[in-house]
This record gives structure tokens, sequence and C-alpha cells, in this order.
């Protein structure tokens, strides 16, 4: 019913679309699969209208169709849930999701009453508890996902396009998504799936349609597929996932200290309690969690974004740190890859060069005087080497590299501050398999240099195949500290959702 | 130094602010009497900032103007540009305002708005027989020429321990402020007998706030400046009276002395004052704006 | 650091509830040392002194939402106001063909918001058709319209308007004056369309998120050129009702309106980044400089001082108001 | 609507070209229709008219690549200018215990600058402790600052400040204006500060993403205090230019100049949003607004219709600017 026959797409020098022919089967669940910056979301942002500009042609129920924007794909019955959120922060949930298609009355007024009813049902069948008229900004960035989903759902469209729906939430919402998808399948509803967790995919997918550098490579059923032979067409290679073997010297790097942090306003509940865990040199530390466990804010604690509101002692190689600035944080040995990589990690119109070297600048002073420019490209030179970012060249904006190589270099700037203690948040979040193995090395080599590493998650088997200690959270408390060995998917998910 | 070769020679008119009908007249009756004299002519607008008066003259300079008919924003301010001029052998002759120095300008005819709103203090008195509340309000703060007329005013009305200022503000020469402003004061004091204002615009903005609150004929309004509209009420008997200056006497005589000098003359009497002419309700007949019949 | 903001139902209100504290402070300290701010004389009159400022500060708070600015309203108010007294005085006369067309009252006074209206919509346009920044667009719009008054008026005022016209400004209807009235309803169908229509939520949704709006299929072109327009319209009744007001039009009218409009939103807790502000916000600002200028005058203080006090009361103002938006 | 835009550098790079371009279209322009334009005297006047405005917009340039504005330069400029002049002539005296002091030129400059930075700092401090969004901050302060200038010369002038001092804004070294000399050393300080040193990165970078430049561990506060209180002082620079020049300090001095200085930026493209744009663009600005000025003059056109004129370039400049900056 929705094909498209050779399109092609380039940005600015970039192809990021040469020649793709797509076939989308009605009724089924058509899963897309590619490393970053294969062409995911054009291709998608070009079935949904956003990209009016393109070569080739789209076959909408046999007929060549060409939307001149996201109005008309809707109109067409053609819906998407975008990979970045596109909400508007201060718009209520229901504002949010009927932004665009609102209610009106008969006098063609706004009809609240009605749009606030329909949006509590979407908010049922999502299971999220929230008020309709809450505004968006003050959820989580799980629960604006769901708000996506949502607006999505409620264009009641033929075909539903999700980029990533599940990168930013966690287990229990995956699963009810799914139930739901299974509802539009039945409904018969043609769903096209983005991700690059696999074991969704096979739980969730009829076809799988791999791409590559811009083309579509292959594709077929998801039941004659194995996770090896896809990994092999996307990448090119084989990958073999082990499982962490290591085990390591436990003298003492990071201690924390019954931890609290008070809430963001007066009224708001305390967001993390007496919290109290140690970080072993080499050790890599898994932090499992359900949304608004308090996991990152359990970061951004310790690297000093919450100076005022934070309790508890904190000590660096035994000696103490208050948790004041993260510019002393840095000082002390800690650095932060934050969860939001566009929003907080990169500097997202200047080049990868300045994106690298913002955190040491210091160093690469001559005479406290001016930067030297000479070590500061030596530098960026390496980090794009040694971490393997795809670019032409370190002028390149970090706006126009896709999701992997930007993770990449929130990666490098704070590599480049030589930290003993690194905290990771969801450091694998819209990462495809490829780099995300490679993150994976990486992490294992830093720890096996001694290098102590916090990486907090919302995918299991990420925290199982990476750490060598999984701590579970819930609500703002440490629920459980478990050796690698003894933890299984299940016994985290207990203490995840258990409540105390 | 005069530039023969486009044949027509050039006088610039340099005014402190276009933003005032004011010296609107004065610039255009300056520039029409040069043209009439066979001038090419050109208006250069300071708007009230002196840095910008002293750009013009550097360019005027530079554009080869023969003469300069000048209307300065500020009394030592300015000095230093006519400096300029005189040095590049142009001859700047001063309209109104004048600019404190012996000889940096080839003439100065000035209108004399001390002793102008002397005149109206002496009348304002009179009328107002030595005792009362009066209300004054002021143009500019910044602007010299709101103190000389202040001052001119005072100097005389401050004899007179039965003449009580209740209330001094400022209304930016705006005709707009101006109603505000008395309408609030109005409110603290609405027990007053006579209003001074800065400029014609500012009278006739008081007034319009006396007629709202019905107090018009209670309260005598003075203005300056001999403006159309102030002109008009005072023959409907509406303002009290104001201080004529003459914009286009001496418009028209800075353009002649500019004339003359061009045609080879070279002594003119440094200062040439233009009485200021209080205008009440009772000559009002000789007088038209910004003149006399 | 995590940017939750507070929800934005609470954030007006408190923004409002804030500057509404800012507000009766002020009066009660005006209030206290002097006896003749609290009568109703006093009262109607700082309301008639504010009704201008509120209507070209209801439009900039459009604009505003929409993350945009408009500096041109204070010469746009001078040019509509000079067009609809010159037209009304004198109507237009083409000598080439001797016609002769009069205007009555209210053709003067339409042809005079029409004109705000276009003045507008060419704002809009160079800010949507070129991208040009709102700043630098109506910027050159602010240089421009007060040229283009200059020229229609020869740089001398319009007066002896009528007395019909001057009801506009001075005139009263049931008991309070008309500038009020227009006033009134400028604020009342501001408030419909911020909280009744698709325009509204389209204005708070291309300054809360303009991407995501342009995903909901939203004309961001459409909506913005109407946000200017009204801008436009608005300034434009403010014009003639201070040239109504003085019966005169005054080719220097409204110099600086721009800053006390976009004075009154912001201390109205409307945030300048889009997508969080209020009407009733902006009228509570709008009162409070009005209220502010009214007790200056009323206390007396030197003209010297004002600025000052003026300045430092906008800053506390807008200090209490944010100080519990804290994160 | 995809955010990506050219490479910062490339894109400066244009910006500036595209500028350049329509700065000598001007010129061209001009000088056909003038042959006064062309000439060494005319030369050296336009870049002595333009000395002031560069400082100031040089300042303002470092503080919009921060996201900031700052309008109240005008009155900073009239305050440090008379402060300054007052010094010089009547230094301090204090009858209670009467001392007198004296300053010499250089210590009156140095006065006249600290004040600056001092009301620049203030700027800063309130931006960044109470969060105050800086067109309103600094909107206060264009109202204080001028009041102040008010209370210190009681709205009088200060003039014949001495032949030694006029040598800042009318004496020639080296065949060059003093004024060009010290806008020429103000821009290459700010260029190497932009180029070459951290600060200069963080202020790209505070203006390019204010969490990811906090997280980075830079001092947000700091930076901004530094850049206002830089803002402060090149604008009292300018006051203490225009003094001298004059041999008087005016108490209504530099009133707008905000604005010409903001358009100076704008058209140099830099972008209001902060994060992007350059020193070379602001200079090129401003050249083009001192050109034109000079330029309607030369070419005798009627001062209401410039205004219009002004306007109308600097749309088309910023249009020319954006027009191939398109994504
Ligand atoms: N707005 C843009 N401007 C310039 N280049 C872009 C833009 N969007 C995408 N690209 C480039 O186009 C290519 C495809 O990007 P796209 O986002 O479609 O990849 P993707 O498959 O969605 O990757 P990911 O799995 O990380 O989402 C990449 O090389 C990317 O750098
Ligand atoms: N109740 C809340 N209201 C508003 N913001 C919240 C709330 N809880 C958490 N957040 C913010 O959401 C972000 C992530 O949520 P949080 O740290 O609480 O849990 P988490 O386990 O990190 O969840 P996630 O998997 O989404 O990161 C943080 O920036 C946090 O400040
Ligand atoms: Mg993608
Ligand atoms: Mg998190």
């Amino acid at each position: 019913m929705l094909a498209t026959k050779n399109i092609s797409k380039t940005f600015a020098g970039v192809t990021a679309l040469n020649g793709v022919d797509l076939e989308l089967h009605p009724g089924k669940v058509n899963a897309i699969i590619g490393e970053n910056g294969a062409g995911k979301s054009t291709l998608m942002k070009i079935l949904s209208g956003v990209y009016p500009d393109y070569e080739g042609t789209i076959l909408w129920q046999g007929q060549p169709v060409r939307f001149s924007g996201t109005r008309d794909a809707e109109q067409a019955g053609i819906a998407i849930i975008h990979q970045e959120l596109n909400l508007v922060p201060y718009l209520s949930i229901a504002e949010n999701i009927f932004l665009g298609r609102e209610l009106t009355t008969a006098w063609g007024m706004l009809d609240k009453k009605e749009m606030r009813r329909k949006t509590r049902v979407w908010l049922e069948k999502l299971k999220l508890s929230a008020d309709p008229d809450h505004p968006v900004a003050a959820l989580k960035v799980g629960e604006q996902q769901l708000i996506e989903i949502a607006r999505a759902l409620q264009a009641d469209a033929q075909v539903i396009i999700m980029d990533e729906p599940t990168s930013a939430i966690s287990e229990k919402e995956i699963v009810n998504l799914f139930a739901i998808i299974g509802g539009l399948r039945a409904e018969g509803k043609t769903i096209v799936y983005i991700s690059h967790k696999l074991n969704e995919l096979f739980a969730l997918a009829d076809r799988y349609i791999v791409m590559r550098d811009g083309s579509v490579i292959g594709s077929g059923d998801m039941q004659h597929a194995t996770p090896e032979a896809i990994i092999q067409k996307m990448t090119g290679r084989k990958i073999d996932q082990q499982r962490n073997e290591r085990t390591s010297s436990l003298q003492p790097l990071l201690q924390i200290k019954d931890l609290a942090l008070r809430g963001a306003q007066r009224n708001t509940p305390a967001r993390l309690h007496g919290i109290s865990f140690q970080l072993g040199k080499g050790e890599i530390l898994g932090i499992y969690g359900l949304m608004g466990s308090g996991r990152t804010e359990l970061l951004e604690t310790i690297f000093g974004l919450h100076p005022r509101r934070c309790a508890g002692e904190l000590f660096i190689n035994n000696q103490r740190l208050s948790c004041g600035s993260p510019a002393m944080a840095i000082r002390a040995g800690i650095a932060l890859v934050p969860e939001d990589r566009k929003g907080q990690g990169l500097i997202l119109d200047q080049d990868i060069r300045s994106n690298i070297s913002i955190t040491i600048l210091q160093q690469l002073e001559k005479w406290g005087i001016f930067i030297n420019r000479a070590k500061e490209m030596q530098l960026s030179r390496d980090y794009i080497q040694r971490l393997a970012i795809k670019t032409s060249s370190p002028y390149k904006k970090a706006c126009e590299l896709s999701g992997g190589n930007q993770q990449k270099i929130v990666l490098a700037k704070w590599l480049a501050t030589r930290p003993q203690v690194l905290l990771l948040d969801e450091p694998t979040r819209g990462i495809d398999i490829n780099a995300k193995y490679e993150i994976y090395d990486l992490m294992r080599q830093l720890a096996a240099d001694g290098m102590g590493i916090i990486m907090v998650s919302s995918e299991l088997p990420e925290i199982l195949a990476v750490s060598d200690r999984v701590l579970v959270m819930a609500e703002g408390r440490l629920t459980a500290d478990l050796p690698v060995q003894d933890a299984t998917e299940s016994s985290i998910l207990k203490h995840a959702i258990q409540k105390n | 130094k005069s530039k023969n070769r486009e044949g027509k020679k050039k006088m610039a008119v340099v005014v402190s602010t276009l933003n005032n009908p004011w010296f609107v007249f004065l610039a255009e009756t300056a520039a029409a009497k040069a043209r009439a004299l066979g001038y090419e002519a050109r208006i250069f607008d300071s708007q009230n900032n002196t840095a910008l008066e002293s750009d013009h003259f550097e360019n005027i300079l530079v554009a080869g103007f023969d003469a300069i008919l000048f209307n300065p924003t500020d009394a030592n301010g300015s000095v230093a540009n006519v400096q300029k001029a005189k040095a590049a052998g142009v001859p700047v002759f001063c309209m109104d305002r004048e600019i404190n120095s012996p000889d940096a300008a080839t003439s100065q005819i000035l209108s004399d708005s001390y002793s102008g709103s002397v005149a109206i203090g002496k009348y304002f008195t009179q009328q107002l027989n030595k005792k009362g509340n009066y209300i004054e309000i002021l143009g500019i703060v910044g602007d010299n020429n709101t103190w000389a007329r202040s001052k001119g005013f005072h100097s005389v009305t401050d004899n007179y321990p039965g003449l009580k200022m209740v209330a001094q503000q400022s209304a930016d020469f705006d005709r707009n402020k101006a109603l505000e402003v008395m309408e609030s004061i109005l409110q603290a004091h609405p027990d007053i007998d006579a209003v001074f204002c800065g400029n014609d615009g500012m009278a006739m903005g008081a007034y319009q706030a006396l007629a709202a609150a019905g107090k018009a004929d209670q309260v005598k309004v003075f203005g300056f400046d001999g403006a159309e509209d102030v002109i008009t009420s005072i023959n409907e008997k509406k303002v009290a009276a104001t201080g004529m200056q003459f914009p286009k006497v001496m418009a028209e005589k800075a353009a002649q002395f500019a004339d003359e000098y061009i045609r080879g003359k070279r002594d003119f009497p440094q200062k040439i004052p233009v009485a200021v002419e209080l205008v009440t309700q009772q000559n009002i007949g000789d007088y038209i704006a910004y003149g006399k019949k | 650091m995590s940017t939750i903001a507070l929800s934005s139902k609470r954030a007006q209100y408190i923004g409002r509830f804030q500057s509404l504290i800012a507000l009766v402070v002020l009066c009660i300290v005006i209030g206290v040392l002097s006896d003749k701010f609290f009568t109703a004389g006093n009262g109607w009159n700082v309301l008639r002194q504010v009704a201008v400022n509120v209507c070209i500060a209801v439009g900039m708070t459009l604009i505003v939402l929409t993350a945009g600015i408009d500096l041109s309203v204070g010469s746009v108010l001078a040019l509509c106001g000079a067009i609809t007294a010159e037209l009304l005085k004198n109507g237009i006369e083409l000598p080439s063909n001797n016609l002769f067309i009069g205007f009555t009252i209210l053709g003067a006074v339409l042809a005079g918001l029409l004109t705000g209206t276009l003045l507008g919509l060419f704002n809009g346009f160079i800010i949507t058709r070129f991208r040009v920044p709102p700043f630098v667009a109506t910027l050159g719009m602010l240089t421009i319209a007060r040229g283009l008054t200059m020229l229609w008026t020869k740089g001398h005022p319009v007066s002896n308007l009528g007395d019909g016209f001057l009801y506009i400004g001075t005139g009263w209807f049931l008991g309070v004056p008309v500038p009020v009235w227009i006033a009134a309803i400028v604020v009342l169908l501001a408030l419909f369309i911020t909280r009744q229509t698709r325009l509204g939520r389209y204005i708070y949704a291309i300054g809360g998120n303009e991407q995501a709006a342009v995903l909901s299929g939203i004309h961001i072109g459409k909506i913005k050129m109407t946000v200017y327009a009204i801008g436009g319209a608005l300034a434009a009744a403010g014009g003639i009702i201070v040239t109504s007001r003085l019966d005169s039009a005054q080719p220097n009218a409204g110099t600086g309106y721009e800053l006390d409009a976009i004075a009154a939103v912001v201390i109205g807790g409307t945030s300048l980044s889009g997508g969080r502000g209020s009407i009733w916000g902006t009228v509570l600002g709008a009162v409070i400089i009005g209220v502010l200028n009214n007790g200056l005058v009323l206390l007396n203080v030197s003209p010297f001082w004002q600025q000052v006090v003026k300045g430092a009361v906008i800053l506390a103002a807008v200090i209490i108001d944010r100080s519990n938006k804290k994160d």
C-alpha cells in the first residue's frame, strides 16, 4: 500500500538517501534496521511529509503522491512518532496531543472538555497516570515519549511510523506499548518500527528491512531471520557479543554515604533518600531503575549539579568531596555523560573540535593566555580516531552527525579530562548495535586501565552485559546491590518495581 | 574655498531637531529664503544630539557648502563644530540659539529666551496680581533652552512670596506627556491658578487637561514659542499668553547675511538679539503663528 | 539543572500573582504618601492614561508569545494617528483630475487602523519570508514609519479635528472614559483569542517549540503574519486615541512607547523567549507602570529622580516576579 | 526547518562576505552619485564618526554572543562622559572636611571607564543572580543611568575641558584620527578574545547551549558578568570620545545609541539568539551604517527621507545577509 521508488535526499552535501526502494506490507509490523546515519529517520521524514523536497516517488495505494507537509501526510493517513521529542514544553498534555488538530465546538471555539476526555482515554491505554492539564515540561523524558506516542495514535492513521519509540522508556512502558501495537496490527493498521534493540524487533516485527548508507540492502520475514544474520547485513561484518567475565580489584575509588536530594520546588517531594554505595578502581557499576527512579538525579548530584538541594558525604580516594559544582567535580576527576546528548551534551552548531576541547581548554592554553590551536587539533584528531567517529573533518558541526557519532563526541569531550570516575547516563540511548559494542569495548578498556565507571541504563541486557556489579533503584532509594553473577533480569526487575 | 564648479552655490541649514514644529518652521524658512536668493539649500537634522551635529559639520565641510545657517543643539557643545567650520573658511550664522564663543560664528541672530521668559514672568505676576499657586512644566531636563526659560521666569516670580510653585514637573516638550502630567497634577492640586509651560506644545497639552477637568477658565496657561495652535487658542481666549519668537525673521536674516558674506561683505555684528515679544489676549491681533501680521 | 519548569498554568498564575503583589504594594506606598491617590478621579485618570499602553502592550504580548518582538509600534502609532487626522481634516485631493474625497470620522479611523494592519503585515512578511530576526525587521520599520510620518505631516502637527472625533479620546460612556472602554474591549478579545481559539493555541505553540509546531502542520508563516498585523492594528488604535485626546496628531508622538509596552509585557511575567505568559499579566504590568508615573507626579518627585526611581521599581517588580520561579 | 546550518566557519565567512558585498555596493552607489565620497578627507570622516559606534557595538557583540543584550549602553555612555568631564573640570570637593581632590586627564578617564565597568557588572549581577532577562535588566539600567546623569549634571552640560583632553576625540596620531586608533585597538583586542582565548570559547559556548556549558564546568555567572562589564567599559570609552570631541558632556548624549549598536551587530550577521557571529561582521555592520549616514548627507537626501532610506537599507542589508544562509 505504501511504497517508495528510488528515493534520494541530500543535505548540504551529505547524501542521506540514494535510490531507496521500499515496500511496506499492510497490516504488518515492518521493522527498519540500520546503523546510525543509515538514513532511517530521513526516509521516514520524507514518507510523513516533513521533507517535501526529494527525488523519487512515493506510491500510496498504488498512486504516486507528493506530500507538501505533515498535514498532507496525516490526511492521507500516515502518522509518525519522531525520534527526537517534538512537544511544546509549556502546553499541557491534552494541548500537545491535539496540537494542530484541535477539536472545536459548533462556534469554532476550542472544545477543551472533549479534548480532555479523549486525552484521559489515551493516558488510560498507555497506563500513564497524569492530569491532562499537566504541562509536558514537568514530565520525564520517558513520559514525554509516551505523549508523543499518544499523539500519533490519536491521529487514527492507516500507517503509523515509530522512530525509536522505546529509546527513552523502560520495560514497564515498553510492555504495554507492545500490547498497543499488537492491537493496532489486529485492526489491520500498518506499523513501521525503527529500533536499535534487536530483542524488541524479534519480539514484535513481522518483517525486517535493513538499511545501510542510505539504501535498502535487504528485507525478509522476521521468523526466518537470526540476529547474527541481520547484524551482519547492517554492519557488513560479524560481531560477537560476549558476556562480561572480568573481575575488578576492589580498592575503593568513590564512596557515597547517605546521599539525599530534596525536591526541585519547596513543596515537591525529596528525589533521593539515603543512598550509600562504593565504586572500586576498574569497576563497572550498572544502575538500573524504572523511569523516574532517580538515576539521572543521582548522577547529577554526584556531579555537583544540585549543591543547594543535596545532603550526604562523598569520598574520592578517601578524600571528602563536597558536591559543590561541576567544576569541582571535574577537578576531582569525575565526568558525566548526560542523558540528553543534544540538550546537555553538545553545542550543536559548533564544530567537533571545539565540542571536544571545551572541557580542558585550560590545559590547552599557552602561557595561560591563548589557546594552542595545534594542540587542540591534535586532541580532537586523536579522539576522532580512537573512538572511530565517522566524520569528514574535525570542523564538521555536531548537528550534522548522526546519533551514534554525536554520542561518541560527548564521550570524547569527557575522556579528554582523563577522569578517574566516569558517570554514564543512558550512554547507548538511540545508538546502533555496532556503535553500542564499540562503546562497551571502550568502557571495558577504560575500566581495565583503572577507571571506575557508573552506567545508568534502562536496558537490562546492556546492564548484564557490561557491569561487574548491579545497583537497582526505585523511587529514589537503592533497593539492591548485586554482583553481576547472581543478577538475572527477573531478580533485577523485582527490585526495581518493589515499593517501599 | 567656495566651489563654483557646479555653478549654484550651496547653503547648509543645520537645525537642532525636527521633532518639534517650531524648529521645522525655522529650518524650512531658512532653506526657502536661501533658495529665493538663488542658492542650493539643504537641511540637516541634529536630532538634539551634539555628536550627530558634529558629524553633520564634518560631512558638510567635505561636501563643500559655502555657508552654514546654524541652530545649535548646545551653547557649549556646538562651539567645537563651529570652530571647525571657521577653520575650513566656511561662515556660520547662528539662528535662535547662542553658542558661547565670541568669534567662532560670523554672526549670531538670537532669540533671547531668557528675557522673553522674564517678560512672561512679569505678565504672569501681574495677571495673578502677585499671589496664587502655580505649576511649572519643564521641557527636556537635559536641554539648555529648558533652563534659560525656567530661570528667566523664576528671576521674576521668585521675588513674590505670594506666588507659590506647588509642583514642577518635566514633560519633555511633548504635548501628550504634558497632558498626562497635568491630569495627574490636577489630582494633587485641584486649586491652582496658573501653569507656566516651557513651550507651546506643552501649553496646549496642559490646557486640554484643564479643559477636560472643567478648570479651563479658572487656571491661566502660559506658553512659549508662538506656535500656531497657541496663537489660535489665545485668540479664542483659551491660553493666557506666550512668548513670541520670530523664527521667520531670524531664519531670513541669517540667510541674507550668508548671501552678503558670499558676495564679499565681511563685517557683521557678532550678535543681533531678536527680542521675544509677549503675546497676550490684548495684543493678539497683531500676531500670526511664528510672527507679526 | 533538569529542564523542568513549573506547570505553565501555575507559572502564569504565580506570574500574575507576583505582579499583583507588586502592584498592591506600590499602591499602598503611594496611597500612604499622598491622600490624593485613592480618589475616583485619580483612578479614572490612571486608567485613561494606561489605556493606550494597554492596547499596544496587548498586541506586543501576542507577538512576544511567538518569541518575536515589535520595536516599531511607537512610530506606527504616530503614522496612523497622522493619517487619520489628515484624512479627517483635509481628506484626499487629487488636483490632477480635480477629485476630492472627504472622510467621515469612521472612515478616517478605519483608514488609520488599516494602515496599522498593513504595516504590521509588512513586518510579519519580512520576518517570515526572509527569516529576518524580528528585532531587526521591526527596527527597520521603526525608522521607516517615523520618516513616513514626517513626510506625511511635513513635520507639523495636524490639529483641530472636530468635537465628534475628540469623543474617542476624551468622552465618557456610562460613567467610564471611552479610551478605557476601548482598552477593555481589546483586552477581552485578546483573552478570548489566547484562551479559546486555535490561533491562540498556535501562538503559544510557536513560541514554545517552533519545530514541534511545524511538525504538527501549523502554518507558522500565517500565524506570525496575523500576530504582527494585530500588533500593528492595535498600535494604530493607540495612535487614534492619542490623536483624539490631543485634538492633534503630533509627528513625534509615540517615541519610546515600544519600551513601555515591552516593559509592561515583561513585568506581567511573559517570557521574551516565547511560549509562556498571559494577557492578564500584561494588563497588570501596564497598570503598574501607569500607577508609577502617576504616583511620581502626585508625590512631586523631582524630574531628576523620577527616571532613577522608575528604573529601580521596574527592576524590583521583575525581580519579585522571578524570585520564586526558581528551578 | 532542519536545524542544520552551514559549518560555523563558512557561515561566519559568508556572513562577513555578504555584509562586505552590501558595503561595497553601497560605497559604489554613493561614489557614483557624489564625487565627494571617495576622498581621503571623507574617508577619515566616516571612520571617525563610526569609531564610537564600533566601540559600543563590539561590546554588544560579546554580550549578544552569550544570547544576551544591553539596552543601557546609550545612557551609560552619557553618565560616564559626564563623570569624566565633571571630575576633570571640578574634581571632587568634600566641603565637610574641606578636602579637594583634583583629577589628571588620565585619572578622570580611568574614573569614567571604571564607572562603566561597574554599571556593566551591575547589569550582569542582576541578570545572573536574579535570572532577570537581559532585555529587562538593561532596560531598567537604561532609565536609571539616564536619571543619574541628570542628577550628576543637574541637567546642564559640562564644557570647556581643556585642550589636553580634546586630543582624545579630535587629535591625530601618525596621520590617523585618535578615535579611529582607539576603535582599532578595541577591535583587535576583541578579535583576540573571541578567537584565541578561553573566555571567547566560553562566550560562544554559553550562547550555543547554556546547559551543555554548565555541565562542562563553565562558570556561566562569571563569564556573563565579565561580558557585561566589558560592554559597560566600552560604552564608557565611547562616552569619553564623544565628550572629548565636543569639549562638552551632554546630559542627553547617546540617546538611542543602543539601537545603532544592535543594528551594527545584526547587520554583521551575529545571531541575537547567541552562539553565532563575529567581531568582523559587527565592524562591517557599523561601517555600513556610518557610510549610509555619510552618503545620505552627501547625496542631499532630505532629512525626512533619510530615515525612510536608512530603515530600508538596513532591512536590505540584513535580507541580503540572510538570503543565502537558507536551510
Ligand atoms: N538535518 C540534517 N542536516 C544534515 N545532515 C543530516 C540531517 N539529518 C540527517 N543527516 C545526515 O543524513 C544521514 C542519515 O541520517 P538519519 O538521521 O536518517 O540516520 P538514522 O538512520 O536515523 O540514524 P539513527 O539511527 O542515529 O537515528 C546521516 O549521515 C546524517 O548525518
Ligand atoms: N517528578 C518529576 N518531575 C519533574 N521532573 C522529573 C521528575 N522526576 C524526574 N525528573 C527529571 O527527569 C529526568 C530523569 O528522571 P529521573 O532522574 O528522576 O529518573 P531516571 O531513572 O533518570 O529516569 P530516566 O530513565 O528518564 O532517566 C531528570 O532530569 C529528572 O530531574
Ligand atoms: Mg534516526
Ligand atoms: Mg535518567
